[in-house]
C-alpha cells in the first residue's frame, strides 16, 4: 500500500527494569488523523520518542516511506518528514518566533548560512496558513501557551510534515485554543498530512480522530480501529480495564464556615474587583479562558503578586497576603500549573518530592528533622494516592506525567492546608488517575478544606464543584450552583 | 657533629637540636685570602615573594649555582600568585622535611614570624632578605637601606627634573612593606631637599602590572597638565609609566625613574622614555644569604662581623659586588640586620650592557 | 538482629559505594602512601610518614578547608562566594585592630585572653554581616551570585585596606594566636579541632536538620522550593550568612598562625577553596554535595602538595598546580566512566 | 512603529548599560573636566582593546551555556609560548607569524576543554577550573615564566603602528594602535557568524535548551566543542595582542583576569545560564569597566579606598541591572497573561 506513512513493526524499549514498549505496532496512512490515548506510564511518550529517533529501540523495526530503519536519527525523521510538538513543544525561549519557526528548516537542509528573509518569509507565511497573527521579532519566551503551541505547529508544517506527532497537545489550553487548534488539524488533514494526536480528554478523541490506537502497560490493545466505534466510556473501559463511573460530587458539609472570602480584590494588570466566599467543605470552580484572569488570581491568593486593591479575609480575620510565606501562614496550598518547572524537583526522590513541603514539621531533639517521620508521610500518600512505584526512594523522573502530578499534588495534602488552590489539577492525567484525584478532592473536601479548582475541562468543574465562577477579562461574569447549571450553558459562557 | 654555639648574637634559640648535615664542621680561622671553605651537604631552601617573574628567575639561577660550586643541596620554592599564605604553607613543609637553613625573601615578614619561630626551635638556621622588620632570623641580609635607596631614585627623579614640578608615586600594592619603604624614603627626600617638588598623589596601587602602570600615565598626564616626574615601585611599575610617556610624546618633558631591571626595561631606556632605574642584583644577594648560612651551619657563625669580607668568602668567581663591606644594626628580634651597598643605578646604555650574559641577553 | 545488620552494611554499602565517597576516600590513601613513596624515591628518607609531618599537613589543611566547607553551601543552593577569603580577611582584621587598640603591655593575660575571646565574637558578627549583605543582594535583587561575590570581595578586601591602610597589624596577643599555633593535648594543632568542629556541625546541618533538606531542595530547583513553601530569601540569607561565619573562623585561623593581620593574605585560597569543593562531589549547578567528600578532598589535595614539597625541587608550586588540576580532572573523568558504566550494568540487569 | 522599536530598544540591558556609561563618563567629567575630552575616551578604548576580544571568546561561552575559567590561562600560555618561539628562532618577520602560534595554541587548549566538556561531560566550571591550573602549571614549569621584553621587531613595529592620534588641550597625544582592527574585526565576524551562521544559531540554541536543540537534530557535542576552541583562539589572540601592545610578554600580566572578563558580560546583559546577551551588551561591558578603572585617580579617590570603591560599583551594578531584569520578568509575566490571544 503507496500510502501508509510509516509503520511501526514490533517495537520492544525498556528502562531499567521497566518494560515500557511491548511489541507495538503502528500503522499510520496519509491524512489519517490517529488518536494514541492510554493511561499515565503506559508508554506513549516513549512509542513516540523511538518514531522520532530520540530513543533506540531495544528491538523492532520502523519503515518510513518505504525504507526500513533499525534506528533513526532524529534529524533522519525530520527530513523524511516526520514531526513532533512534543508536550512542553520544544521551543527556544531565546530566540524569535521567527528563528523557532524557520530555523529548523535550514537544519534539515544542511545550510551553513541563514538568510533572514527566507526565515521571516517562510515563518510569516506558515502563520498565515493558520491564519493568526503573531509578532515575528518577539521572543518565544514572551509568548502565552497557546501561542507557543501555534509557533511548534507552524514550525512543523513548513518542513513539509508527512505526519505530525502532538504530544498531548491540549493539557495547557482552554476550550476555546483546543477547538482553534481541533480545527488546525482538520486543515491539515485535508492537505495529506497525517496526525498522532495525544490526549487525555476523551470527548477530544471522539471529536477529531478517525482512528485509535490505545496502549495499556506498553501493550497495544486497541490498534488503530475507528474512532467512531467507540464512546468515552468504551475508551476508558480499554485503558483502565475496568469501568469508570464518575458521579457528581454532592458536599456532605453543606454549612461549613467561612474560610476564605476576597472582597473587590484587583490586581493591575490581571483581574478587577473580584468577591469571592468558598466556605469549608465547597469546592469551588473557577474556570474562564486564557488571559481571562483566573492564574492571576491564583496566584495573586498565593502570594505571588500582591494584590493592588482589595480585601483578604481567612477564617473571618482580614489578613495581608504579600508573599508566598504569607499565603503558606494562613494555610493556603496552591499546586501550580506547569509541573515540571514549578512543581517537582526532578533530580530528586520521590519522598522528597513529596515531603518537601512538611520539613518543618518533624523535628528529633528540636534542632533534626526526624527522617523516618518525613519518609513515612511520604509513603503514606505514595499509598493514599496510587501513585505508581516500587520504592519511593527512587527519582521523581522514572514516574510518568500522571503519577508525577499526583506527588505534586500529595506534597500539599501532607501539609494539610485549611485552602487548596490547584491550577489544573488533572492536567496531564489519565481518565482512571483523574478520577482519583477528584476522589481525593472530595475527600478532602468532606474533611472540611476549602477547595478552589482552577480549570477549564468543563466536566471537571461540573462533576467536582459545588460552586463555579466564570471570569472573562479579569471580571467575574457569572457566579452559578453547578447543580442546576449544565454543560452547554457554561460551554456557552465561555466562548 | 653539632655545630658549636655562636657566640655572635645571632644564634640559633636552642642550639642543642642538631641538624642533620653529614658535614665536618672545620673550625676554620679565617683564611689570609678571606675565602672560607664552605661546608657541603645541607639542604637550604630558599623561598621567595613570587615565582615567575624575572627578578626571582635571577635568584633561582644563583640558587642553582650556589649548588654547583659547594655541593650544598639547594633549591628555590615560593608561591605561583602573591600570597602570604602560600608562603607559610611551603615553610611548614621545608620543616618537616628537615632542611638545614631557610634563606626567604617574603612577601609580608611579619607573616612568616610564626613559622620562622618553629623553625629556629627546631635549629634551622633562617637568612632572610628584604625584611629589615622580619622578627625571626639570625641575620636579615639587607642589599642597601630602604629608605637610602628610596631617597637615590629620589636623587635621579629630581636631577630629571630639574629640581622642580609636579611628580606622582605608585606601589604594586599597599601592602608591600618594602616598596612603601622605597617611597617614603625617596618622598622624605624630597620634602627636605627638593622643596621645589610637589607630589600630587602618592602610593596609587599597579598590582605588579605594566598595563595598570601605563593607563594610570595617560590618566595622570590628563589631569595635572603640568606633571614632570613620576618614582615606581615594582620593576613593571617604571615601564609602563615610560611606555605612556612615549606614546604621549613627552619624552623629556617627564621623568620617569624607578626600580626595574634591564631585561624588562631596557627598551625604554634605550629610547629615553625611562630616565634612570635602580635596583641591585638579588641573585647575588641570594648567593651572598646562602653563603651566611652555610658558614653558620659549619658553625663559623663568629665570623659573621664587621670584618667579614663577604665577597670574598662566597668564594664566587668575580666576586658579589658590594658586599665586600657590611654594616651590622640590631633587628626586630635576636637577630642582625646586616646592610650592603650594593644599589646598581643604571641611567646609560653603557651601564646597562654591562649586565648581558655571554649570549648578549640580559641576566638581570 | 538480623535486620538491623543489613541495615548497618547497606547504610556503609551506600557511602562508600554508592556515592563517590568510597572511590575519593581511596584517592586520599592513595595519595598519601603514594607521595611518600616517591618522595622516598627522590630523597631517600620517609620523613613524609613521620608524625610530625602528619602534624604540620593537620596544621595546614584547616584554614583553606573551613573556606571549602563554608563555598559548598552557596554552591549546593546553585550559587558560589568567590568573597570567602574577603570576607575571612575582614574579619581578622577588624578583630586584630580591636585586640591591638584595647590591648596594651600592662594587660595582663587573664584579660587578654578575655580580649581575645571577644575579638573572635566580632570577628563572627563580621564575617556574618558579611555573608549577610551577600545573601540580600543575591535573593532581594535575584542577582548572579559569582558576579554579586565578586564585587563584594573587592568591597570586603577595600574596607580592610581601609582600616590598615595597607600595612599588617601586628603584635597579636598570645591567646589569640594559640587559635592557629597551640596544640590540642599536645599533639593536635588547635586550628585542626576547630576544623573537626565545624565539619561535624555543618555535616550535621546539611545532614540531618530541616535546613539542610531545604538546602538541597532549593538547590535543585529554586521555583518549586518556593512554591513548596520554603523561604527561599531566608535561607539564601540563611546559607551566605553560614558561609560568612565560617569565613570568619578561617580569618582567626589564618591570622592566629601569621601573628598578623593583613587585607590581601589568602588570596590564593579561594580557587584552592572551589577546587576542594567540587573534588569533593559538589555540583556547582546546584543540588548536590557533602561535607564528608569535602573532607577527603582536602586532605587529598594537602598530601599531594606536601608530598611535592618533599621532592625538595625547584619550582615544585607550579607542578602543584598541574598535579592538583589533573587530579580533579581525572576523578571528573572517572565518575562520569563509572556513571556510563553504572546505566550500562542496570540495563542488562534489567534483562 | 519607529516608537515601538525605540520603546523596545530601551528596555534592552545595553541600553541600560550604556546609560550607566554615560553617566559615568559625563559625573567624572563633571568633577574633574579635564575628562571630557577625545583623550579620555581613546585612552579608555585602548585599555579595551584586549579585554574586549577575551570577552567576546567569553561571551561565546556563556552564550553556549557554558562558562570558561581559561580565559586568562589560555591567553597568558598562547601569547607567552607563541613569542618564546619566535624569540628563540631570532624570528624578525611581521607580527603575523606570532599572532597565527598564539592563535593556534588557543584552538589547542580550546580543543582540550571542549573535549572534556562535550565528551565527557564534565561541568564546564569544573572542567576549566582544572585546566586552568593545569595551563598555568605547565607554562610556567615547563615552558618558562620569565618574561620577555626583548620581543621580535615584527611585534615591536606592531605595536608602535597607529590608526590616529588625538591631543588633549594641552597638546598631549593619546595614539590609537593599530590592534584596534584586529578588535573590530574580531566583534564583526563573530556578529556575522553568529547572525548568519548555522553554527552561530545553534549556539543561541544549545544555551536556549538543549533538550530541545536535540530534538532538532543539533549536534550539540559538535557545536559546544566548536565554541571552546574559537573560544580558545580568541583568547590566544587577545594573549598576542597584550603582548603587541605592551611589547613585552610577561604571562604574570593576565593571569586572575577570568572573573572581571566573565564580570564584564554578564554586566552587558548576558545570562549566566546561557542563551541570552548580545555582542554590543559585552562589549559595552567591558567598556564600561575599564571605564570606571581609568577614572578612579582622575576622579581622585585615595588608593587606599579604590578597591572599596570597585567593588562598591560592581555591588551597585549588579543589583540594578538584575533589579530591572527582575521587574521586567514580572512585567512581562502580567502582560502576557492579559495580551489578547492570537489564535481567532
Ligand atoms: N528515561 C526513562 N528512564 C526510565 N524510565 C522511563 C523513562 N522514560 C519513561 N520511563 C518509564 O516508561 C514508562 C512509559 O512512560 P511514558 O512517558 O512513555 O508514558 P506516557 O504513556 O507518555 O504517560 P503520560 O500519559 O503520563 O505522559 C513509564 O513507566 C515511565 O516511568
Ligand atoms: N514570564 C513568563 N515567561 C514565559 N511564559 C510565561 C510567563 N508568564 C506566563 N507564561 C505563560 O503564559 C501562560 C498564560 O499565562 P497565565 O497562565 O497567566 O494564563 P491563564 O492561565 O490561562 O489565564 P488567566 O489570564 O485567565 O489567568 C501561562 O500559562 C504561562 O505558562
Ligand atoms: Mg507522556
Ligand atoms: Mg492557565
Amino acid at each position: 500500500m503507496s500510502d501508509v506513512i510509516l509503520r511501526a513493526i514490533n517495537i520492544n524499549k525498556s528502562f531499567a527494569g521497566v518494560h515500557a514498549l511491548t511489541d507495538v505496532n503502528l500503522t499510520i496512512r496519509k491524512g489519517e488523523v490517529r488518536c494514541l490515548i492510554g493511561e499515565n506510564g503506559c508508554g506513549k511518550s516513549t512509542l513516540i520518542k523511538v518514531i522520532s529517533g530520540v530513543y533506540t529501540p531495544d528491538s523492532g523495526e520502523l519503515e518510513v516511506a518505504g525504507h526500513k530503519f533499525g534506528k533513526l536519527q532524529p534529524d533522519q525523521a525530520m527530513s523524511m518528514g516526520i514531526q513532533v510538538i512534543y508536550q512542553d513543544f520544544s521551543i527556544f525561549p531565546n530566540l524569535t518566533v521567527a528563528d523557532n519557526i524557520a530555523m529548523n528548516t535550514f537544519r534539515v537542509q544542511k545550510k551553513k548560512l541563514i538568510n533572514w528573509r527566507t526565515i521571516r518569509r517562510k515563518a510569516q507565511e506558515a502563520l498565515d496558513h493558520l491564519d493568526v497573527k503573531i509578532d515575528l521579532d518577539v521572543k518565544a519566551e514572551a509568548l502565552s501557551v497557546a501561542d507557543k503551541q501555534i509557533v511548534a505547529i507552524c514550525r512543523a508544517i513548513i518542513q513539509d510534515a508527512k505526519l505530525i506527532i502532538m504530544d498531548e497537545p491540549t493539557t495547557a489550553l482552554t476550550k476555546k485554543e483546543v477547538s482553534s487548534l481541533l480545527d488546525i488539524i482538520r486543515q491539515l488533514k485535508e492537505e495529506g498530512i497525517s496526525v498522532i494526536f495525544v490526549t487525555h480528554k476523551l470527548e477530544e478523541v471522539i471529536g477529531v480522530t478517525d482512528t485509535v490506537t490505545i496502549l495499556r502497560n506498553g501493550v497495544c490493545v486497541v490498534d488503530g480501529e475507528e474512532t467512531s466505534n467507540f464512546d468515552a466510556n468504551k475508551l476508558a473501559f480499554y485503558m483502565t480495564g475496568h469501568e469508570i463511573v464518575d458521579e457528581k460530587f454532592v458536599p456532605e458539609i453543606t454549612n461549613g464556615k467561612e474560610l476564605l472570602r476576597i472582597e473587590k480584590l484587583s490586581l493591575k494588570d490581571g483581574f478587577n474587583d473580584i468577591t469571592l466566599t468558598v466556605n469549608s467543605g465547597d469546592v469551588l470552580g473557577v474556570t474562564g479562558l486564557l488571559g481571562s484572569g483566573r492564574t492571576e488570581l491564583a496566584q495573586c491568593l498565593f502570594g505571588q503578586f500582591p494584590a493592588t486593591s482589595g480585601e483578604i479575609f481567612i477564617e473571618g480575620k482580614p489578613v495581608k497576603i504579600r508573599s508566598v510565606k504569607d499565603a503558606i501562614r494562613n494555610g493556603i496550598g496552591y499546586v501550580p500549573e506547569d509541573r515540571l518547572t514549578e512543581g517537582l524537583f526532578l533530580k530528586k526522590s520521590i519522598a522528597s518530592n513529596i515531603f518537601v513541603s512538611v520539613i518543618e514539621k518533624f523535628r528529633k531533639a528540636l534542632v533534626f528533622s526526624d527522617n523516618r517521620s518525613l519518609k513515612a508521610t511520604a509513603d503514606r500518600w505514595v499509598k493514599e494516592l496510587l501513585i505508581k512505584t516500587p520504592d519511593s526512594e527512587n527519582i521523581i523522573t522514572t514516574l510518568s506525567g500522571g503519577n508525577q502530578q499526583r506527588v505534586v499534588l500529595a506534597k500539599w495534602l501532607a501539609r494539610n492546608p485549611k485552602i487548596l488552590i490547584l491550577n489544573g489539577p488533572t492536567v496531564g492525567v489519565d481518565i482512571g488517575s483523574k478520577l482519583e484525584i477528584h476522589k481525593v478532592l472530595r475527600k478532602l473536601a468532606n474533611q472540611g478544606i476549602a477547595i478552589i479548582i482552577i480549570s477549564d475541562d468543563i466536566p471537571e468543574v461540573l462533576t467536582n464543584c459545588n460552586k463555579v465562577v466564570i471570569m472573562k477579562m479579569g471580571r467575574i461574569v457569572g457566579e452559578m450552583d453547578s447543580k442546576v447549571v449544565k454543560h452547554e450553558q457554561l460551554a456557552g459562557m465561555l466562548a | 657533629a653539632a655545630p658549636a654555639a655562636d657566640s655572635n648574637a645571632a644564634a640559633p634559640a636552642e642550639p642543642a637540636a642538631t641538624t642533620e648535615a653529614a658535614t665536618e664542621t672545620t673550625e676554620a680561622a679565617a683564611p689570609v685570602d678571606g675565602a672560607i671553605t664552605l661546608g657541603s651537604g645541607y639542604s637550604i631552601m630558599t623561598t621567595v615573594k613570587l615565582l615567575g617573574i624575572g627578578w626571582f628567575d635571577r635568584t633561582e639561577t644563583m640558587v642553582r649555582e650556589f649548588a654547583e660550586n659547594t655541593g650544598n643541596n639547594t633549591y628555590q620554592t615560593g608561591p605561583s600568585e602573591v600570597d602570604a599564605a602560600a608562603t607559610n604553607q611551603l615553610l611548614e613543609d621545608a620543616i618537616a622535611t628537615g632542611v638545614n637553613a631557610i634563606c626567604i625573601i617574603p612577601f609580608s615578614p611579619s607573616s612568616a614570624d610564626s613559622v620562622l619561630a618553629k623553625a629556629r626551635e627546631q635549629g634551622i638556621v633562617v637568612i632572610s632578605h628584604e625584611a629589615t622588620d622580619q622578627v625571626e632570623c639570625d641575620y636579615d641580609l639587607e642589599a642597601f637601606d630602604n629608605f637610602a635607596y628610596g631617597a637615590i631614585l629620589m636623587d635621579y627623579l629630581a636631577k630629571g627634573m630639574g629640581e622642580q614640578g609636579e611628580y606622582y608615586t605608585t606601589v604594586g600594592g599597599l601592602t608591600a612593606t618594602s616598596q612603601n619603604q622605597w617611597e617614603e624614603g625617596g618622598f622624605n627626600q624630597q620634602q627636605a631637599k627638593y622643596p621645589n617638588m610637589t607630589a600630587v598623589e602618592r602610593k596609587i596601587e599597579t598590582n605588579d602590572a605594566q598595563a595598570k602602570s601605563k593607563s594610570i600615565m595617560a590618566e595622570m598626564i590628563n589631569k595635572y597638565p603640568e606633571l614632570k616626574g613620576f618614582q615606581g615601585a615594582t620593576s613593571q611599575d617604571a615601564p609602563g609609566a615610560a611606555e605612556a610617556v612615549s606614546e604621549a610624546g613627552l619624552i623629556g618633558k617627564i621623568t620617569v625613574v624607578g626600580t626595574s631591571m634591564p631585561s624588562i626595561a631596557s627598551k625604554q631606556l634605550e629610547e629615553g622614555s625611562l630616565f634612570a632605574m635602580a635596583l641591585w642584583d638579588p641573585g647575588l644577594t641570594v648567593y651572598a644569604m646562602q653563603t651566611l648560612a652555610v658558614m653558620m651551619l659549619d658553625g663559623n657563625g663568629a665570623l659573621i662581623n664587621e670584618n667579614l669580607d663577604l665577597s670574598k668568602a662566597s668564594g664566587y668567581e668575580g666576586g658579589l659586588a658590594g658586599y665586600e663591606k657590611l654594616s651590622f644594626t640590631d633587628g626586630a628580634g635576636d637577630g642582625k640586620i646586616i646592610f650592603a651597598n650594593a644599589t646598581l643605578v643604571i641611567d646609560s646604555v653603557e651601564k646597562m650592557n654591562e649586565y648581558k650574559d655571554a649570549s648578549g641577553n640580559f641576566y638581570l | 538482629m538480623e535486620m538491623n545488620r543489613t541495615k548497618k552494611s547497606s547504610w556503609l554499602y551506600h557511602i562508600f559505594y554508592e556515592t563517590k565517597l568510597g572511590w575519593l576516600f581511596s584517592l586520599m590513601v592513595i595519595a598519601y602512601v603514594g607521595m611518600g613513596f616517591m618522595s622516598f624515591a627522590l630523597k631517600g628518607n620517609f620523613k613524609y610518614f613521620s608524625p610530625n609531618t602528619l602534624q604540620t599537613m593537620a596544621g595546614q589543611i584547616p584554614e583553606v578547608g573551613i573556606l571549602a566547607i563554608g563555598i559548598i553551601l552557596p554552591m549546593i543552593t546553585g550559587g558560589i562566594d568567590l568573597s570567602m577569603v574577603g570576607k575571612a580577611n575582614l574579619a581578622g582584621v577588624v578583630a586584630a585592630a580591636f585586640m591591638t587598640s584595647v590591648i596594651t603591655e600592662t594587660t595582663p593575660d587573664s584579660t587578654q585572653m578575655l580580649i581575645a575571646i571577644a575579638a573572635i565574637l566580632l570577628a563572627l558578627v563580621v564575617g556574618a554581616l558579611a555573608g549577610l549583605i551577600n545573601g540580600i543582594i543575591i535573593s532581594k535583587f535575584n542577582a548572579p551570585p559569582l558576579i554579586v561575590t565578586l564585587g563584594s570581595n573587592y568591597a570586603f578586601m577595600g574596607i580592610a585596606v581601609v582600616i590598615t591602610q595597607g600595612k599588617s597589624i601586628v603584635g597579636l596577643p598570645a591567646a589569640f594566636n594559640s587559635l592557629g599555633q597551640g596544640y590540642t593535648l599536645g599533639i593536635i594543632p588547635n586550628q585542626f579541632v576547630v576544623l573537626a568542629i565545624v565539619a561535624t556541625v555543618i555535616w550535621f546541618m546539611t545532614s540531618k536538620t530541616p535546613y539542610g533538606t531545604k538546602l538541597f531542595m532549593t538547590g535543585s530547583n529554586m521555583v518549586a522550593a518556593e512554591f513548596s513553601g520554603i523561604d527561599i530569601k531566608k535561607l539564601l540569607r540563611t546559607t551566605y550568612t553560614i558561609s560568612g561565619v565560617l569565613a570568619a573562623i578561617s580569618g582567626c585561623i589564618l591570622f592566629g598562625r601569621s601573628n598578623q593581620a593583613n587585607a590581601d593574605y589568602g588570596t590564593t585560597y579561594t580557587l584552592q577553596a572551589i577546587m576542594i569543593a567540587v573534588l569533593g562531589g559538589t555540583s556547582p549547578e546546584g543540588g548536590e554535595g557533602n561535607v564528608l567528600g569535602v573532607i577527603f578532598a582536602m586532605f587529598t589535595m594537602q598530601f599531594l602538595a606536601t608530598g611535592m614539597n618533599f621532592f625538595q625541587v625547584t619550582n615544585v608550586t607550579y607542578l602543584k598546580d598541574i598535579v592538583w588540576g589533573g587530579v580533579l580532572l581525572i576523578v571528573m573523568v572517572v565518575n562520569y566512566v563509572t556513571a556510563l558504566r553504572r546505566t550500562k550494568n542496570a540495563l542488562k540487569k534489567s534483562f | 512603529m519607529i516608537g515601538k522599536k525605540l520603546s523596545r530598544i530601551a528596555k534592552t540591558n545595553e541600553f541600560f548599560v550604556l546609560l550607566v556609561i554615560l553617566v559615568v563618563f559625563f559625573t567624572v567629567s563633571a568633577i574633574s573636566p579635564v575628562f571630557l575630552s577625545a583623550y579620555s575616551l581613546v585612552s579608555v578604548i585602548k585599555t579595551a582593546i584586549e579585554p574586549i576580544i577575551y570577552a567576546v571568546g567569553a561571551y561565546l561561552v556563556i552564550l553556549s551555556g557554558g562558562i570558561d575559567l581559561t580565559v586568562a590561562g589560555i591567553g597568558a600560555f598562547s601569547m607567552f609560548t607563541a613569542t618564546k618561539i619566535v624569540f628563540s628562532m631570532n624570528y624578525e618577520g611581521s607580527a603575523l607569524l606570532p599572532y597565527l602560534l598564539a592563535i593556534g595554541f588557543g584552538a589547542a587548549l580550546g580543543m582540550i576543554n571542549g573535549l572534556l566538556i562535550s565528551r565527557l561531560k564534565i561541568q564546564p566550571m569544573i572542567a576549566t577550573l582544572g585546566m586552568n591550573s593545569i595551563i598555568n602549571g605547565v607554562m610556567l614549569f615547563f615552558i618558562g615564566s620569565r618574561e620577555i621584553s626583548q620581543v621580535p621587531i615584527g611585534i615591536q613595529t606592531a605595536g608602535k603602528t597607529y590608526v590616529m592620534t588625538v591631543y588633549n588641550a594641552n597638546g598631549v597625544a593619546a595614539p590609537l594602535s593599530t590592534t584596534i582592527y584586529i578588535t573590530i574585526a574580531v566583534v564583526f565576524v563573530v556578529y556575522l557568524l553568529l547572525r548568519y551562521t548555522m553554527l552561530g544559531a545553534n549556539i543561541f540554541a544549545i544555551g536556549g535548551n538543549v533538550e530541545s536543540a536535540m530534538r532538532a537534530g543539533i549536534d550539540v557535542k559538535k557545536t559546544q566543542f566548536i565554541v571552546y576552541v574559537l573560544a580558545g583562539m580568541l583568547y590566544g589572540l587577545g594573549g598576542m595582542v597584550h603582548t603587541i601592545t605592551y611589547v613585552n610578554s610577561n604571562p604574570m600580566d593576565l593571569l586572575g583576569q577570568e572573573m572581571i572578563t566573565i564580570a564584564a558580560v554578564i554586566i552587558g546583559g548576558a545570562r549566566i545560564t546561557g542563551g541570552h546577551g548580545t555582542l554590543t551588551g559585552t562589549v559595552l561591558g567591558v567598556l564600561l569597566i575599564q571605564l570606571i578603572d581609568n577614572c578612579l585617580n582622575t576622579v581622585g579617590i585615595p588608593s587606599f579606598w579604590q578597591r572599596l570603591v570597585v567593588g562598591l560599583v560592581l555591588l551597585v551594578g549588579t543589583s540594578l541591572t538584575s533589579y530591572q531584569a527582575l521587574k521586567e520578568k514580572r512585567r512581562l509575566h502580567v502582560e502576557i497573561s492579559s495580551a489578547p490571544i492570537s489564535m481567532q
